[in-house]
């Protein structure tokens, strides 16, 4: 498939990827280079804002139809599944600790926002008609990977009784899923209405403020994999492997339960996405002795690369390939 | 200046678990505290460093002025909590004014 | 007045709106969603410079009238008056003490620049030709009230003599007010040339950081009416009734003094909406007995939305009726 | 290590007051201190949180090594301080080299 | 409550040379500390404020729990740099539990 | 020559400038008018991708002719030698210490980054049709005064040997330099089809991020003014006049380097600029004992805003009337 050979160069040469390059490149060469974090979690609101607003506006304009339930669906059900799977590769093949294993399961079960962003950008220049819904989706797969991880943990989730209610309801309104989904249906509620006021700031400010971001990104990314002190080979084969089952599984799913091959597309970009904002402050409450330097690392430091750099051109092939 | 003796507690503890100290605080009769934020640490478990992105690793202090016995009820609770979340805690002696806010 | 009732509807439906209301939900909800500190800060001065730079800009196109003038003298005289009325009102029927109601009453006195933004794009979007210099005159009505309310409290203002002096610089040099005239002068004086260099960055721009800002000051409200202890019932009439009275106020002065119907349209929003962000610094240092909890709550908490979601297309309505 | 003993006052006070306490450690001869800031608290009069919107609430914490005489000065001019101003003082004892700088 | 004591070492340095302050605690044996940022300070070279431009002056705080012999051992080689850079740094007493962290 | 002050007066009248003559005027009458660091920080890193990038997409739109290997290698030889000058001037005429001098002198070495950006935006405006490349001059101008500096220091330079080679690589990896030459060959590589994506983000939301910014610093000039407590008058009349001298410097050495007349433009306003964001930092490290109430408020305080107000125009001027 020498087009999508040349696609994949393509999307590394956008220059927000290369942007997260230059922050990997910095970072790795311990550059003082350094976005402030009050600057980085304004640009991931503005981020989400904006991703959530654009989705809004386009599912008014189509209409909410069955392809939302039938991607919906599937979207909530890999959440769920996927930590399983990853769970018994961590435990079984890298040996990890129970914990360890669960919280990181977690991780892969839920989704990178960001990974969203930058695979949607190259199914639009690729003119692949996926749904706005799509944004929903993503909210919908954000959290039923953490309750799977806290039934893999079992007796090893912290604080007991007393805490369980609190962490359901941390989870359910976690910031990242309140603003994406209020977001959605302020763009649903308000339509072109809405677009016409917020047009430049969603639309060609966007890239410019992803390329901000990724750099900030590339530079976290490298000091996780500076600093990782427990990275193994079979986690790091994890990290590199995990993106690919999980792939498999959404597409598998997809054609199951009917998604459309653009949904379907997303979906399994979705699914080989790991987490790194809203998972690992659940798991810091949650399983506290689950050790972040493991699910971190492998998130942020391998798998995000990883999934930017050659698994979203990939992903997009393989579908377009299986799916039609 | 006329002070009396009072007892300083300062206690590290990540921040998606601040509440759940304060909520220890306010239990145990403390009636005042300050908190602060980290920048970056070392410890048994490794580095860590304020970042913005997924702000799980970051730390804070809790700064509170209270009696010997409230600072005494609260090290008690800690030694159950900091057996599940990671964190440190030191008690001082200091001197302070207006006591009988404390 | 049915057509001024779908007006409100549609200004409740702008996304900026809609994103306050989302704030406010998710404060309420108590989720973890937040605006670092130093980007609300800093979005709070790009609304200052937008603002004052449009307005300074727009007054270069039309000259200093003598419209300007009527306008200026009744918002100064307002801003002087109103605490009057709202000190005696919070003594009497609210039973406040001395000092936390003359704190309270400067903060009825002042403005709020956000609302004033938000009135002005809902005026904007019915065509009221409203003269650019108004944002003359919402700096002209930041700081009279302050004086006001420390004679109201009387001796019980803190610090004595020597503070007197330094209190008195830093309300006149108080950032928002430096940066509003600043930014209308640096409008006037640069005029269209001007406006080329900065016209994406002011007009298309702004819609978008507004809708951030105030998802922001959903959060904040909504914590203050959670975190809330002092609240009786009359604080919260008070809080919804001022607004009106001030509003009746400013039409009464400005049919007096002759401000032109469209300028006394923002005269009335101005009136009504009450200081959130250099009232309360300067009451710290004046009046630090003024209980915080009671006139943040009564601004942000309750007069804000107040004005944000019903008031402004029920101030314009009145006017619209009464002086044509 | 040779080491002298000096006294560390920590006193929390709001950002809009803050030059007025540096005031009165500059006339009481204190020759250094540094500035924090906190992002939230708990007192008698409620909690605050940084917010930056009003920042009114806003409090910083002042740290500053200094002799046992100028400490005392300090806590003087701040019990009247206290009385306007809401905050929060402690001193304590502390090791330091090079004491002739304190 | 089971109490053990302890030294308490903060260290007040310039941003800049911070790793190498942290280089020298790790060396010494210190295997815990958190960082803080300052805002502002005054000190015998005049005042700064953090701001964002040159970052230059920004000044940090090193919080760290220690035993006495490791507190010493950094003393001592702070004199040494402290001939070179600016900065303060003071030890005191402290009550710890589970004293075999530090 | 009266055009070339009706155009410094139109120089001085751009909103950017004039917001920085705001910040300088709050910041003198002590105004609590602030940036929050962060944003200060997170507006340097904007304008050096902006800067950077804009800077690669027109090098490759015409390559890199031997006008560039000119233009750097005249910039890198005035970074090596300014400071001795500089060093000399401060040592007879202001009786510096040998550290202050030396410190002070490797920040008239190196470059600032704003000065360029206005230096530009003003020569645009005149049509001075300068080359892309510039850009990568002025990464290749911030460093090697630093380590002519080293050597005037001599013996004073702290931390003796172990540090210096940590030293070396700090300066080299600088963020600012990593960022400048990062999104310089980012836009170079992308082209077109980069800035087809970043376009709005770096070109008109420019003047707009760089009027926030130069407020910025127009009052962290004024406070370093206000606090300077070391100046004298030696000292001030060297900020004023060795930007005049190293002016003249380059465009004698650009003559004899045969660097092409728009060109020397920018070269003379970067060799008339003086660091302060890369160089104040590395001094801190490399010579702690240098007092930074001079060099930062010389370079801040009195050179920064000279240029901006005064030189820019007059180094125009004078390289137009000397080199054609
Ligand atoms: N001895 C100490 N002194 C001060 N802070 C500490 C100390 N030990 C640990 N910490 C803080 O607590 C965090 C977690 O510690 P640990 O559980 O040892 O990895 C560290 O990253 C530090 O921020
Ligand atoms: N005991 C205490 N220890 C530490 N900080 C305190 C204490 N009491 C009050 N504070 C701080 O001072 C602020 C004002 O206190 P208060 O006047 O008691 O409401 C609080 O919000 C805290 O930030
Ligand atoms: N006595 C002190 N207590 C607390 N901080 C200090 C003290 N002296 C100096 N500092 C801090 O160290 C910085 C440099 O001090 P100096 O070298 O005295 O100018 C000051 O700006 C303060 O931030
Ligand atoms: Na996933
Ligand atoms: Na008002
Ligand atoms: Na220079």
């Amino acid at each position: 498939m020498p087009e999508a050979l040349s696609l994949a160069a393509n999307n590394l040469l956008t220059p927000a990827v290369l942007f997260f390059a230059l922050g990997l490149f910095a970072g790795l060469l311990r550059s003082d280079l350094a976005v402030p974090d009050a600057a980085a979690k304004t640009l991931a609101l503005y981020l989400m804002l904006a991703i959530g607003f654009k989705g809004g506006v386009e599912a008014s304009r189509a209409g909410l139809t069955a392809d939302f339930f039938n991607a919906g669906a599937t979207g909530v059900i890999l959440s769920f599944i996927i930590p399983v799977v990853a769970f018994y590769a961590l435990r079984s093949v890298a040996r990890l600790d129970r914990t360890t294993a669960a919280a990181t399961a977690a991780h892969y079960g839920s989704v990178s926002v960001v990974t969203f962003a930058a695979g949607t950008e190259y199914l639009r220049a690729l003119g692949v008609p996926f749904g706005g819904y799509m944004v929903a989706v993503v909210a919908l797969m954000e959290t039923p990977a953490i309750l799977t991880a806290l039934l893999l943990a079992g007796g090893d989730a912290a604080g007991k009784q007393g805490l369980r209610g609190n962490l359901l309801r941390e989870v359910l309104l976690n910031g990242s899923v309140v603003l994406l989904v209020g977001s959605f249906v302020i763009g649903a509620v308000t339509g072109e209405r809405g677009m016409a006021k917020l047009d430049l700031f969603v639309n060609p400010l966007f890239q410019g403020v992803l390329a901000l971001f990724l750099l900030d990104m590339g530079l976290v990314a490298a000091r996780r994999l500076r600093e990782a002190k427990t990275m193994t080979v079979p986690l790091v084969l994890f990290a590199l492997s995990m993106p690919l089952v999980s792939c498999a599984m959404s597409i598998a799913l997809s054609a199951l339960l009917g998604v459309k091959p653009a949904d379907a597309a997303v979906l399994a970009i979705l699914a080989a996405s790991a987490s790194y904002i809203a998972v690992p402050a659940a798991m810091r409450i949650a399983l506290p002795k689950a050790d972040p330097g493991v699910y971190l690392t492998l998130s942020l430091g391998i798998t995000f690369p990883f999934n930017l750099l050659i698994g979203i051109p990939l992903y997009q092939a393989v579908v377009a390939t299986v799916l039609g | 200046m006329q002070t009396v003796r009072r007892r300083k507690l300062e206690i590290i503890v990540e921040a998606p678990v601040l509440s759940r100290v304060e909520a220890i605080l306010k239990s145990e009769g403390v009636r005042g505290w300050s908190v602060f934020a980290g920048v970056e640490g070392h410890g048994a478990t490794g580095d860590w460093h304020s970042e913005g992105l997924s702000g799980a690793e970051e730390k804070r202090l809790i700064f509170a002025l209270t009696s010997n016995d409230a600072a005494d009820r609260v090290l008690e609770k800690l030694v159950a909590f900091f057996e599940d979340y990671p964190g440190v805690v030191c008690v001082s002696d200091v001197d302070v004014m207006r006591p009988d806010r404390f």
